[in-house]
């Protein structure tokens, strides 16, 4: 009974990160500017990080370690810095864009302006954290984040053509402005494939004391879990394409996207919008602050855990803590919510072969894995998987500069 | 004398032979056991022992052999200057 | 490698990213355009009571910001004449519809929130068609 | 217990943990004690930001070395642990014959907590 217990809360927490800020941002963007051709962007982003999340958990059932603590130990602190580095600001940018988003939805449904929410949001999720045990945080964003299905509610009754929707989700070039469209591609794998989600995934599976029996369980959890976000994100596109595309709304800004549920949900789409949203960004920064101390502790060897008290872990407790100020500082000072999201999304797809490729060594120490290390078909994928995210670094600036309207 | 020096430091020195030609860096050290102590047993040098300490048997990753670590019994490594440390032979002797 | 294959990366995608003035303004116009369906959908869903009035309010701010920057690259551009003068004469009237529909919320003027929708329609339409001729 | 062990592998960087499991730190770096041509042994560990700064570059172990001077909380910037000390050696972690809490590597926890953490309601669910 507690593997199928463990099978569902996975499965939630998976869709609590998966669906945050940032795929709110991209999805909303492709449906709006690019109908249904952006699809299949979203599913190869899916794909992979199946591929990566399965991997990442199969690593922390078989060896009770998290990432960051493997990567510290396998290959030394010297290389281990500089991805530390790069993903602590990237971390801090995101839990700035889920904070941002936050804010947003407290706007919507209040009116106030966004700089009123951002101290108020910080010191709520911090309070969360602080007094909160992991499974108590697990359980609640999960269940909460059940809501964002308003939005597959909203893309079956707008029962968009099959055809054209199936023909989105196979690659293809689009009619104009190329820039933009490739842009909002490599952001929505960015926003995707984002570095915390592996680190808080392995992390939360030793805090769960996951075994080598638990390979089972992570492996549906990894499927169903991220498939299932997925399905929310694609559902995001498609009621954009529906209701926003054929007005001409292009959204470049999160007011125009607060309209898209209100054709499905005449009473209550705008609030149904603003609280999904709300609902989405509570999971996603809680798992971003958590995924910062976890690498923090790992990375230095402290005490770390959500079901410790902060006098226990005093160190990691801090790291959320400091975390979670200077990320809000971004909507304190008025940076716009949108534009602070797809620009973190651009720089995180910039970043992914730091995940990548010590996934794919990790993966491959027969010596510690045994029968858990990567088999011939996982070697090929995540060789592939690297190839990709090397591709994706070094397009993914430029394109941010060229096509980022 | 008495001398101590940061085994961390050493890694990835490169390590020349007693005709000043490039062996390889040193990439793991192996210690054996006995009562409380530790004590060096070989050097490994090499991008075969870069692999060996990732736990990856090389032919397997990507199919290229990257072959043996070269090994550098402890008596053979002079490390009186660990910023360059020498073999006391010359390399072909060490197969 | 890795610094000169970032670097024809770069010249590759601003290569093909290169507009043409008249493509800048038919991105303006575009601007223009998606903001305007944007107060018309919004004045819309308010008439059917499902925005409340501050959200209305806080839309038209955001697209009074949106218009003025278009209004400062149309008048910076360096496109046809007569391409910018289409674009600055619509975006006037949105300009000015918008004002309307701010002061019709706050006087809760149904009827004039409704004339301000047809304004933007028209607008976006006009925008539209000079879109069209540019494919 | 290892018997033959890959210094890199199993001992550089990995977690250690207290006689009671508490985890205080990383093994930062390991000395080696080279007596004339006798056969060199592992002399001592040593743990600390300043063994890390000076795996990157010695500079950067400087410029540690003079920010500790003007205000530091730990009272030695290197952490040595006697290689005795180590009661066992898994793929987990390496545990050490010590009480974590009055080693040096508790220094930073230990003033975070008395002087921040512990100010803060909420820090210690009430048992």
């Amino acid at each position: 009974m507690k593997k199928a217990m463990t099978l569902a809360l996975g499965i939630l927490t998976a869709v609590g990160g998966f669906f945050d800020i940032g795929n709110i941002a991209t999805c909303v963007q492709a449906g709006a500017r690019f109908r249904y051709q952006l699809i299949w962007s979203m599913v190869l982003a899916t794909i992979v990080v199946i591929l990566l999340i399965e991997m990442s958990g199969r690593f922390a059932c078989a060896t009770k370690k998290a990432l960051p603590d493997a990567i510290r130990e396998h290959f030394g602190f010297g290389f281990w810095l500089v991805p530390f580095l790069i993903l602590t600001v990237i971390h801090i940018l995101v839990l700035g864009a889920e904070i941002g988003g936050i804010c947003f939805a407290l706007h919507l449904l209040t009116g106030y302006p966004l700089q009123v929410f951002a101290l108020p949001v910080a010191v709520l999720l911090w309070v969360f954290l602080w007094r909160a045990t992991f499974s108590a945080i697990e359980n609640s964003t999960s269940v909460l984040g059940l809501i964002t299905l308003c939005f597959v509610v909203a893309a079956i009754w707008l029962h968009p053509p099959t055809h054209e929707v199936l023909q989105g989700a196979l690659p293809s070039m689009p009619a104009t402005n190329p820039e933009n469209y490739w842009f909002i591609a490599v952001s929505i794998i960015g926003a995707v494939i984002a570095p915390f989600l592996f680190y808080f995934y392995s992390s939360g599976a030793v805090e769960d004391n996951w075994d080598r029996s638990y390979i089972p369980v992570n492996r549906a959890v990894a499927v169903i879990g991220m498939g299932f976000g997925s399905v929310i994100s694609i559902a995001a596109i498609i009621v954009a394409a529906v209701v926003l595309a054929p007005r001409g709304i292009r959204v470049d800004d999160y007011h125009q996207a607060a309209l898209m549920l209100i054709q499905v949900f005449p009473y209550w789409g705008y609030e149904l919008f603003a609280v999904s949203m709300a609902i989405a960004c509570v999971g996603a920064a809680i798992e971003v602050a958590l995924s910062m101390a976890y690498t923090f502790a790992q990375t230095f060897g402290w005490n770390w855990g959500e079901d410790l008290d902060p006098a226990e872990d005093a160190r990691f407790s801090l790291v959320y803590t400091l975390a979670l100020l200077g990320a809000s500082l971004f909507m304190l000072v008025g940076v716009d919510p949108l534009k602070l999201t797809l620009l973190t999304m651009a720089i995180s797809a910039a970043v992914l072969p730091f995940v990548a490729i010590p996934m794919l060594l990790l993966m491959n120490d027969r010596k510690l894995l045994r029968d858990a290390a990567n088999g011939v078909f996982s070697n090929v994928a995540t060789a592939a998987i690297v190839v990709l995210t090397i591709v994706l670094a070094v397009v993914s600036i430029p394109l941010m500069v060229v096509g980022g309207s | 004398m008495m001398q101590n020096i940061h085994a961390e430091l050493l890694l990835g020195r490169r390590v020349l032979d007693v005709n000043n030609r490039v062996v390889g860096r040193i990439r793991s050290i192996h210690a054996r056991r006995r009562g409380h102590d530790f004590f060096v047993e070989e050097y490994h040098i090499g991008p075969a022992a870069f692999l060996e300490v990732l736990g990856i048997s090389t032919g397997r990753l990507v199919g290229l052999s990257f072959g043996e670590p070269i090994r550098i019994p402890w008596q053979k490594l002079d490390l009186s200057d660990p910023q360059r440390p020498r073999l006391r032979c010359a390399k072909e002797e060490l197969q | 490698m890795l610094r000169n294959g970032l670097v024809c990366a770069i010249l590759l995608i601003a290569a093909c990213g290169h507009k043409t003035p008249d493509q800048q303004l038919h991105e303006a116009a575009d601007a223009a355009a998606s903001w305007s369906a944007t107060l018309q959908m919004t004045a819309e869903t308010w008439l059917a009571n499902s925005v409340p009035r501050l959200f209305v309010l806080a839309t038209v701010d955001a697209a009074n910001k949106a218009f003025d920057q278009t209004g400062k690259d149309v008048a910076q551009s360096q496109g046809r004449q007569e391409l910018r003068a289409a674009i600055k004469g619509q975006l006037d009237i949105a300009e000015a519809a918008a004002g309307d529909l701010k002061k019709a919320i706050e006087n809760n003027d149904r009827n004039a929130v409704a004339g301000c929708a047809r304004r933007f329609a028209a607008v976006h339409s006009v925008l539209q068609q000079l879109e069209d001729k540019r494919k | 217990m290892f018997e033959e062990l890959d210094m890199v592998r199993d001992l550089l960087d990995k977690q250690l943990v207290d006689a009671d499991g508490t985890k205080m730190g990383r093994i930062d770096g390991i000395v080696l004690a080279l007596d004339g041509d006798k056969q060199p042994r592992i002399d001592h560990l040593e743990l600390g930001f300043a063994v890390l700064a000076r795996r990157l570059h010695p500079r950067a172990e400087q410029w540690l070395l003079a920010l500790r001077r003007r205000w530091s909380v730990r009272k030695s910037a290197r952490q040595i642990v006697p290689v005795s000390k180590v009661m066992d050696i898994t793929e987990e972690h390496i545990q050490l014959d010590l009480n974590a809490l009055e080693t040096p590597a508790f220094d930073w926890e230990r003033w975070l907590r008395d002087h921040i953490v512990s100010k803060i309601p909420g820090s210690r669910s009430e048992q």
